[in-house]
């Protein structure tokens, strides 16, 4: 599928996860009037990256299920800090999704962000480098650093691009957020204390050769990393700031977060908490997988009854990654592999969907349905692009949303059938809003004269729109590359988890 | 001096100083408290005699009663506060919670003393002029002064930097500022004007 | 009676007539007066247990002395550095009442 | 007998030794000069004070012939790393307190060459309290350093609320100081007549009921310069009401020289189990009051006071441990923070000085828009914060990290714990002022006066420095380790 | 020639993005060529792969690529099959669709819409050709779910209604619950069988394998594998071909253009329940208890449908009603083992319920999109041809030999009747009574149908006098190939005790009945014959009744229906039938709108109350508050502060003192 590339011999990793800082720094030096050269130059600087991740993949060895790619240098010594990258099954489809989809964030914002461009390009890019850093960094401490660090341009780009509300839902992000990823940091060091390392290859291999922790203490670390990426998740009952984030990020800022941000959560689970601590994992299992599939029926009753369009769907995210989690925890590597591509489709589906929210933001200025209805007559295109965007997101057959949910409610289903039949509810009940939204936005009678002259998608709104399409399709109908691509680690990643 | 005579002068001097001590807490008149407070520095350096720090009494008379003591009552002159300028004093619920204070540091020092092995040991020795008997050029200003500038050099370099900051401190801040003739606008800015005025 | 316990009682008592004095008076003057009278306070005591510290002293015979002289030189910096500002204080607001001093809180 | 004074005492006393000098220097030069120019900027002075201070700074690398072994001054002071690096950070906060101030006070109308002179001997005498061993030039160094302070914290005597603050902490500080002293007095006679640190520590007193209080004594003396509570009332009003210059200077180099100070004083007398259960408590106490309090604060001088207060805390909690008999090692991360903390707390009240130029704004509310209108200023502010609320990429993340890291490894789960939920709350107020700068409209009316060359100069060096020890922490880890070595011997 | 099936539905896929994507750009005519051109393309193929079978009896095979592919786990192919009754399928759904296709060249000409209708009507082809292609349930399964959502984009293709898109929406969301239940049947079979091809699940010997394997079901209690797989796909089957209980969106669902619900909820979609039950024939046989059932939903069905449509006075309505109570005799016939005569019925059913459905739209297009019959009457006159396909249809529905439904239907009752009576099945004896029923009630309705429609006085709107035209063009041709179809198209499969071979049912390989291939052996040929014609005649009897009393109440005078109509019960009877037994409010109160109510509720107590306001902003407040308390601690008199400092002092000393006192007491 991919050609064969000459193997080269340079630090990949850390020219994608570098690379838009770099290019943040740069375009430090552009002036601040120059909007043009800013988003251009912003998205060369994403597209770079994207060239840099295609690299990776071509170095990417689909046979080998340990890490890949690895660098590792010592960095702070005298903490025992190293600058050691990998990817592996687990993370490489995410880094992809990242650097795929930021170059459609850029293009998107060409319009909708007129007010202090430069920053606004510097914390995308920035955020990027978080982002990525977070999926490839090995080492605890590593990927702690690049896990806050997101957080700080993400909260820039709530508060300053955001709504009317937006200081509040920015400060009930990092709060809520930094909560959680303080008690990882102290659960970070306390683990460091006992297994002597932060590096998390060596890490496994420790615990796994030597009872280090005690049930006790496997339990208290345990839930404090999976608090973090619970309320990253967000997992039920954790969710509450994520409706009023999306709701006020601006539209750049919303699919950032609902497309790539919150995998960090389900990432965090996946590669942190269950694996360092499978015996607490175990154990919390039960709690776990209720919370996860109170969450998927939860919040879809939520977004069933939200007026707000983008509220909307900040709850289908609670109950779409509540997909996810249950995954997580009920590993075999079914479930798993519906989880990676689960994450990928939901970063696909829901990040296309505000896109297209933002883009009828535009030209209207409200989200709440209730000032739409009717559209479909006169923004033919665009109905038929959300509408596929919905469809990939209630999982119709066919589009990229059904394969991670089947692999995902069959593997549980295969195991504790009681969980897979509640979970599958969540399918019934996302066409239930989805289909709902869309009726009251899209369709029926065209009550507003204001939405009579709203415009079509423009090309460049187009241009944006088609990759994530394309991807829908082709996942849907052809995972086999990015099956075979997370295939040998999750099988090592299961029977580790097994052993 | 015999032993008895000096206990009968630490008597007679502890009791001096604690009387005046707490007059000089107690007097409303700030002149009287400062007063006191010469007496009890006379007291107090008569114990430092009765301790064999002859020079260290001199300069406790010299020092307090004679410099800092008239700093006092020079800047108590300046101000001249009249009867109506003194403060009114607190209630004797805070008076009595400041002495339940104060009594309770007393009580809790005099614990830890009590309770000391090192002052057990030491006072077991007898006396304080008879146990240790010390040389009788001890506390004398050559035998004083030599220790000072061989053991204890760099303290006294660094009380002259320590003399020299209150210097410029008290000039700093004692000199009259610039404000002294536009003082109207900016008590009006902090709104502060004191009805007394 | 002339012995060390008794000299340290003294000196803690002077001490603690010095912090009810600091604690419980509004007037500045006498504030700063009972501030001294902590100080001599403890000065007792420097000399008391440098004089039964004398021979056997690592600090030289006359440790508690010099520490005191030190006081002493302390305490006159103090006392001049607190009456000026106690002159700045008079000369702008006319008061010396310690509970004037109260606008900032919180 | 005569007097001989070696060369390693001289190399030791350089450092102070050309701070005093430079004070003098300054004060001289500025004869005859001062009742005219209130208004100048008085660039010799602080351009006198800048090449004191990089001499003395130069002059901690002159490695005296003796090393750092032996007592000097009869026991009154050493010259180890540990010193030197104390006596670095004051110097290097110095530097830059000086940069500021000539322009902040200019604006102001005030003199400034009273002010640099008591910066510079303030400084000397805080290199000395670094390097101090005996309890007589403690107290001595710490008498004068003080005294420096209440007046720099008073020096606009025109304005109640720095006299007020001022006087506060005058009779608070006296106070204390009565404390301190009594302390002091009791370890010399339990100790049998010892002042120097290492008498003390031999001797045989350490058992001693008297000698126990006097420690608690003296640790209550120093709590009162960090801060902690519940000796901690003075700080929010002084540093309320004090020049912004004075506060940044004394919210960094008091607390370091004090630190660093009662640090060595703990390592070398030991104090015990008991000793460390009460700084526990202290810590915490102080940790949680301190960013609990900090949290409603409007103005921003007000909740850096609290912040400090705060830091006070966490910077308590290698003391515990060290004290606790685990691991005097772990009184490491006390120079490695102090560094982080002061490059930290100049960038931030750089950005304060400058928004107070010419007025006495210190509102959260007067930093609206700053972002548009000083984007260098916000960024800077911003990065302070940061570091400030433990954020990584930070030098206050590693500080924190090596804090934390320390009380996890030596048991005390419960005062990393308190101290994460300490820093939780303080990502509440750290970023209110962020909000403010990059989140809101600048007001019309609000004109920033453009920033001087040193404040700016100050913000960005600093700035960056926090950065860089955040991102390439090791040299100085490595330092403070071998610092707190080199005391321990 | 090769024949590669992927171009069975690749096909018309083309017409859907050619028509979707160029559509408004270039005219209709263009897309008449593309949207009728290649499903008639399509059609060509599949007569060709049809032909190649019986030619050679080779089955076609697609082998396609990997798609859910986790090498030794599951292992979904991406391929297709082509067999008997998938051949036949394909040709039903290209045959009839192309004519629909045709026909809405007339019905749509001059819809803003034209080009987005075509490209949906071919999608749903594609989806559909899927369907029936598919080699493995999951490839099923995007079928099942595609013509859903083609169903649900054409229900709702005028979408400026909001009852048209409530409409597509229910009809999306009821299949979604059915689609659940499916979705849980091919998670059982990939866990059991390991895989979900259509080969292996209909392997015997894997079959028999399974058949001692049990689950235990909350309520259900033990339950043996294949009974719960076959269940699970047919609660899937009852939402897709609108049995009871959710049958409730397809009468909505005739909101949507007249061609479409002939297509799609006549024709071909709402028959793939019938088709997935065909397909899995050995799979279904191997539960019997869980066929029992599905007797009985089909049986119930057909009743419930038939009594509603007597009540109905829109004419699509009507239809509609009648094509819930035909699936449900399609299921009662799969119920009693038919598979061939079910899979029959579906093909007959194809071609007159079509034609009706064309039929209806022939006389709503001429009345102006008027659908009440209420408003019609008398329409002979003006539209004869399509009154003569329209009682074709009719007459085939009602069971007129030979016509198409005479055929399909004799042979399910006959089915019931030898499950029932030969081999004394009590509950096929009652669903065949219920069935038998429902043939006398389906001629009755149909009736009344064309006699409002078409007979006696024009009741027709003035506004429209003079403008009712007979559609001419597509719309006839259409009507007229659907005529024939209906006709002959009984004779497909004509059983051998009337000299045919049944040749439908050895094509396919579908069993006749449960008796054909079990306990066949026990009776006589002889015996069956005289059975047979027994049950024929009395089907036909049965037909003829109903068709008669018709006639008199409805099309010669009306002294009957007003005998009936003005007493007390017979009002009654009539209001319950109109409001379609009041299930649709029954639905409302118990499920729609408990569950927005619980929701709302939720959002309020749950999110935001406890979670987001106690939880949330409560510590957030508890934490300010405290903070608050501390800044007032902070009076900022210095007494206050010294004696804060005096009493520190004091505890810390205190503290210190005690814990030495501790330490040497210990």
């Amino acid at each position: 599928m991919i050609p064969e590339l000459p193997s080269f011999n340079l630090p990949v990793l850390t020219l994608v996860t570098l690379t838009p800082a770099i290019g943040a720094l740069l375009l430090s030096l552009v002036d601040r009037n120059n909007k043009a050269l800013l988003r251009q130059g912003s998205l060369m600087i994403s597209c770079l990256t994207l060239l840099f991740s295609l690299l990776m993949v071509a170095n990417f060895d689909n046979s080998v299920g340990t890490m890949q790619l690895e660098e590792s240098h010592s960095w702070i010594e005298s903490l025992g800090i190293n600058y050691h990258l990998g990817v592996d099954g687990i993370s490489i489809l995410l880094v992809l999704l990242t650097c795929f989809s930021m170059p459609l964030v850029f293009l998107s914002t060409w319009k909708a962000i007129d007010d202090r461009v430069k920053e606004f390009h510097i914390a995308l890019l920035l955020l990027q480098t978080g982002m990525i850093g977070a999926f490839v960094s090995l080492d605890l401490i590593l990927f702690y650093l690049f896990y806050e660090a997101m957080l700080i341009p993400m909260y820039l780009i709530i508060g300053i691009w955001g709504g009317r509300e937006r200081v509040y839902a920015a400060l009930k992000f990092f709060i809520y957020t930094m909560v959680g990823s303080l008690m990882m940091f102290l659960a970070i060091l306390y683990l460091y204390q006992h297994a002597g390392t932060f590096d998390l290859p060596l890490l496994l291999e420790r615990l796994r050769t030597t009872h280090l922790l005690d049930a006790n203490q496997q339990f208290w670390l345990f839930s404090a990393f999976t608090l973090s990426f619970a309320i990253k998740v967000p997992l039920f009952p954790f969710h509450t700031w994520l409706p009023d984030a999306h709701v006020q990020a601006p539209t750049a800022g919303s699919v950032v977060l609902a497309g790539v941000l919150l995998k960090m959560g389900t990432y965090g689970l996946l590669r942190f908490s269950i694996p360092l601590f499978h015996d607490a994992a175990f154990n919390l299992q039960p709690l776990m997988c209720w919370l996860a599939v109170i969450g998927i029926i939860f919040g879809a009753c939520m977004a069933l009854v939200q007026n707000d369009i983008k509220k909307l769907i900040a709850y289908s995210s609670v109950s779409h990654l509540g997909f996810v989690v249950l995954a997580c925890f009920i590993p075999n590597v079914e479930t798993i592999t519906g989880a990676i591509l689960q994450m990928v489709n939901h970063g696909l589906s829901t990040g296309m969907l505000f896109l297209m929210i933002g883009i009828i933001y535009e030209r209207r200025h409200t989200r709440e349905l209730a000032d739409y209805g009717g559209l479909a007559k006169v923004i033919p295109l665009f109905t038929i692009f959300f509408l596929i965007a919905v469809l990939s997101s209630i999982g119709l057959p066919g589009l990229n949303g059904f394969i991670g949910e089947f692999l995902i409610l069959y593997g549980v289903f295969k195991v504790f059938p009681l969980w897979g039949v509640l979970a599958s509810t969540g399918v019934v009940l996302g066409a239930l809003y989805m289909l709902n939204m869309v009726k009251k936005f899209l369709f029926g009678p065209l009550v507003h004269a204001e939405n009579r002259n709203v415009a079509d998608l423009s090309p460049r709104e187009i241009l944006y729109l088609l990759p994530f399409v394309v991807m829908m399709v082709w996942i849907g109908l052809y995972p086999a590359p990015l099956i075979n691509m997370v295939k040998p680690t999750l099988s090592l990643y299961v029977e580790m988890l097994k052993s | 001096m015999s032993p008895g005579i000096e206990q009968l002068f630490f008597g007679i001097a502890a009791v001096v100083a604690t009387v005046s001590s707490l007059l000089v807490v107690t007097r409303r008149n700030p002149i009287y408290s400062a007063m006191f407070l010469i007496v009890m520095f006379a007291a107090v350096s008569v114990i430092f005699m009765l301790l064999d720090a002859t020079f260290l009494g001199f300069m406790q008379l010299l020092v307090y009663a004679g410099a800092i003591m008239v700093l006092y009552l020079f800047v108590i002159m300046l101000i001249n506060p009249r009867e109506g300028d003194l403060p009114e004093e607190s209630g004797v619920t805070e008076k009595s919670f400041a002495a339940g204070v104060a009594l309770l540091i007393f009580s809790l020092l005099s614990f830890a003393i009590s309770h000391s092995n090192e002052v057990e040991r030491l006072s077991s020795l007898g006396p304080i002029p008879l146990i240790p008997e010390v040389s009788a050029s001890h506390g004398t200003i050559r035998a004083f002064g030599l220790e000072l500038f061989q053991k204890h050099l760099l303290v006294f370099e660094l009380t002259s930097v320590l003399v020299l900051v209150g210097i410029i401190g008290a000039v700093h801040l004692a000199s009259r500022g610039r404000k002294d003739r536009t003082t109207a606008s900016s008590e009006a800015r902090e709104g502060m004007v004191n009805p007394d005025v | 009676m002339f012995s060390l316990p008794a000299l340290l009682y003294l000196s803690a008592l002077l001490f603690s007539v010095g912090t009810y004095g600091v604690l419980a008076r509004r007037n500045i003057l006498v504030v700063l007066m009972s501030l001294e009278l902590m100080l001599n306070a403890v000065n007792i005591a420097l000399v008391s247990f440098g004089r039964v510290h004398a021979l056997t002293a690592f600090a030289g015979e006359h440790g508690g002395q010099i520490f005191t002289l030190m006081v002493l030189a302390v305490a006159a910096a103090e006392a001049a550095i607190g009456l000026s500002l106690l002159l700045v204080i008079w000369r702008r607001w006319n008061t010396i009442d310690l509970r004037q001093l109260c606008r900032l809180n919180g | 007998m005569e007097l001989t004074i070696s060369g390693a005492e001289i190399v030791a006393i350089l450092p102070a030794g050309i701070l005093v000098v430079t004070g003098l220097v300054q004060l001289f030069a500025d004869l005859g000069r001062s009742a005219e120019d209130k208004h100048s900027e008085k660039t010799h002075l602080a351009m006198i004070g800048v090449t004191g201070f990089l001499l003395a700074f130069a002059a901690l690398f002159v490695q005296g012939s003796e090393a750092s072994a032996g007592e000097l001054y009869a026991g009154a002071m050493t010259d180890d790393l540990f010193g030197r690096m104390g006596a670095g950070v004051v110097i290097m906060t110095g530097l830059f307190s000086t940069l500021m101030a000539g322009s902040y006070l200019a604006s102001r109308g005030s003199n400034s060459a009273e002010f640099t002179a008591l910066i510079s001997f303030g400084a000397g005498s805080m290199a000395l309290l670094c390097q101090a061993t005996n309890l007589i030039s403690i107290f001595v160094a710490i008498e004068t350093l003080s005294l420096a302070v209440y007046v720099m914290a008073g020096y606009f005597k025109d304005e109640r609320a720095a006299s007020e603050g001022a006087f506060k902490y005058f009779v608070l500080g006296a106070f204390s100081s009565g404390f301190l002293l009594l302390g002091m007095a009791f370890i010399y006679g339990a100790t049998g007549g010892s002042v120097s640190l290492t008498d003390i520590a031999a001797s045989d007193g350490q058992q001693d009921t008297l000698f126990s209080v006097g420690t608690l004594l003296v640790l209550i003396g120093f709590a009162f310069k960090v801060g902690a509570v519940p000796f901690h009332s003075w700080v929010p009003d002084v540093y309320q009401g004090a020049p912004v210059v004075a506060v940044g200077w004394m919210a960094v180099a008091v607390k370091a020289s004090s630190l660093f100070c009662l640090c060595r004083f703990l390592l070398f007398t030991g104090g015990g189990n008991d000793l460390a259960q009460l700084l526990a408590a202290i810590s915490v106490v102080t940790m949680l009051l301190g960013n609990l309090a900090a949290l409603n604060q409007q103005s921003l001088k007000r909740m850096m006071a609290y912040s400090g207060i705060a830091h006070t805390g966490y910077l308590l909690i290698p003391l515990v441990i060290a004290l606790s008999g685990d691991g005097p090692s772990a009184a490491a991360s006390i120079p490695f923070y102090m560094f982080a903390y002061a490059a930290t707390t100049l960038a931030a009240f750089g950005v304060l000085a400058a928004i107070s130029v010419g007025s006495d704004r210190d509102q959260i509310h007067d930093l609206d828009g700053l972002a548009k209108n000083r984007p260098l200023l916000a960024l800077g502010f911003t990065v302070a914060l940061l570091s400030l609320a433990g954020i990584p990429l930070t030098a206050g993340f590693i500080g924190k990290l090596l804090i934390l890291s320390d009380a996890i490894q030596h048991g005390f789960l419960l005062l990393a714990l308190v101290g994460i939920i300490a820093s939780l709350i303080s990502v509440y107020f750290y970023l209110r002022p962020v909000v403010s700068m990059w989140f809101r409209e600048p007001k019309s009316s609000f004109e920033l006066v453009s920033a001087s060359w040193g404040i700016t100069f100050t913000v960005a060096v600093c700035g960056f420095a926090t950065i860089c020890i955040g991102l390439f922490p090791d040299w100085l880890i490595d330092l403070s380790k071998r610092s707190v070595e080199a005391i321990l011997g | 020639m090769d024949i590669n099936l992927l171009w069975i539905p690749l096909l018309p896929f083309l017409g859907f993005l050619i028509n979707g994507m160029l559509g408004n750009r270039f005219g209709n005519k263009f897309v008449n060529a593309i949207a009728c051109g290649l499903p008639i393309l399509s059609f060509a193929i599949s007569y060709a792969a049809w032909s190649r079978l019986i030619s050679e009896g080779t089955e076609l095979h697609w082998n396609g690529f990997p798609w859910i592919w986790i090498e030794g786990l599951v292992e979904i192919p991406f391929a297709l099959h082509l067999d008997g009754i998938a051949a036949v399928m394909c040709m039903v759904i290209t045959g009839v669709g192309s004519l629909i296709h045709l026909y809405s060249i007339g019905y749509m000409k001059g819809d803003p819409g034209y080009h987005r209708y075509f490209a949906y009507l071919n999608l749903f082809t594609t989806f559909m050709l899927i369907l029936v292609l598919g080699d493995n349930l999951l490839l099923m399964f995007i079928g099942w779910e595609g013509v859903g959502l083609c169903s649900y984009l054409l229900i709702g293709f005028w979408y400026e209604e909001d009852a048209n898109c409530a409409a597509g929406k229910k009809a999306f969301i009821m299949n979604r619950v059915g689609d659940f239940a499916f979705l849980l049947g091919i998670f059982l079979c990939l866990a059991h069988f390991g895989s979900l091809d259509m080969s292996t699940l209909t392997d015997a010997t894997a079959i028999s394998a399974l058949s001692a394997e049990t689950l235990s079901v909350p309520l259900l209690g033990s339950v043996s594998v294949i009974s719960m797989i076959v269940l699970l796909l047919f609660i899937g089957a009852t939402g897709k071909s609108a049995q009871i209980p959710l049958y409730v969106w397809l009468p909505d669902a005739m909101a949507g253009p007249t061609p479409v619900s002939a297509l799609i909820h006549a024709a071909t979609m709402v028959t793939s329940g019938v088709y997935l039950c065909c397909r899995l024939m050995p799979l279904f046989e191997a539960a019997p208890a869980i066929l029992a059932i599905i007797a009985g939903i089909g049986a119930c069905t057909a009743l419930l449908a038939a009594l509603i449509a007597f009540g109905q006075n829109d004419i699509k309505k009507v239809l509609a009603y009648s094509t819930v109570s035909q699936l449900g005799y399609m299921f009662f016939a799969i119920g009693v083992g038919a598979f061939s005569a079910a899979f029959f019925h579906v093909v007959t059913h194809a071609f007159f319920k079509a034609l009706l459905f064309l039929g209806s739209g022939s006389v709503i297009h001429a009345m102006h999109h008027e659908q009440d019959m209420r408003k019609m009457g008398g329409l002979r006159k003006q539209l004869p041809f399509t009154h003569l396909t329209f009682l074709i249809g009719t007459l085939a529905i009602a069971g007129v030999p030979p016509l198409a439904g005479f055929f399909s239907k004799d042979e399910i009752l006959f089915a019931g009747y030898q499950q029932g009576f030969l081999m004394g099945v009590d509950s096929a004896a009652l669903f065949w009574g219920i069935s038998f029923l429902t043939a006398g009630m389906t001629a009755f309705y149909m009736i009344r149908c064309v006699a409002l429609t078409f007979w006696g006085e024009s009741r027709v709107d003035s506004s429209l006098e003079g403008k009712v035209h007979e559609p001419g063009g597509w719309i006839g041709f259409a009507l007229f190939m659907l005529a024939v179809a209906s006709i002959v198209g009984g004779f497909l499969n004509v059983p051998e005790f009337l000299g045919g071979h049944a040749t439908l049912g050895h094509f396919t390989g579908l069993h006749g009945s449960a008796a054909s291939h079990g306990a066949a052996a026990s009776f006589s040929p002889e015996d069956l014959h005289a059975a047979e014609w027994k049950s024929m005649f009395l089907s036909l009897a049965v037909a003829g009744s109903g068709l008669l009393l018709a006639y008199y109440c409805y099309g010669k005078g009306h002294a009957l229906r007003t005998r009936f109509t003005g007493s007390g019960v017979g009002r009654w009877l009539g209001r319950l039938s109109h409001r379609k037994f009041y299930v649709d409010e029954f639905y409302a109160t118990v499920f729609v709108r408990p569950f927005e109510t619980i929701s709302h509720l939720l959002f309020i107590l749950i999110d935001r109350i406890l979670i987001d306001g106690i939880l949330v902003s409560g510590s957030a407040l508890l934490t300010r508050g405290l903070g608050n308390w501390f800044r007032k601690m902070q009076t900022g008199f210095i007494p206050g502060y010294l004696l804060t400092f005096g009493c520190g002092v004091l505890l810390l000393i205190y503290m210190m003192l005690s814990l030495i006192q501790q330490g040497g007491a210990q």
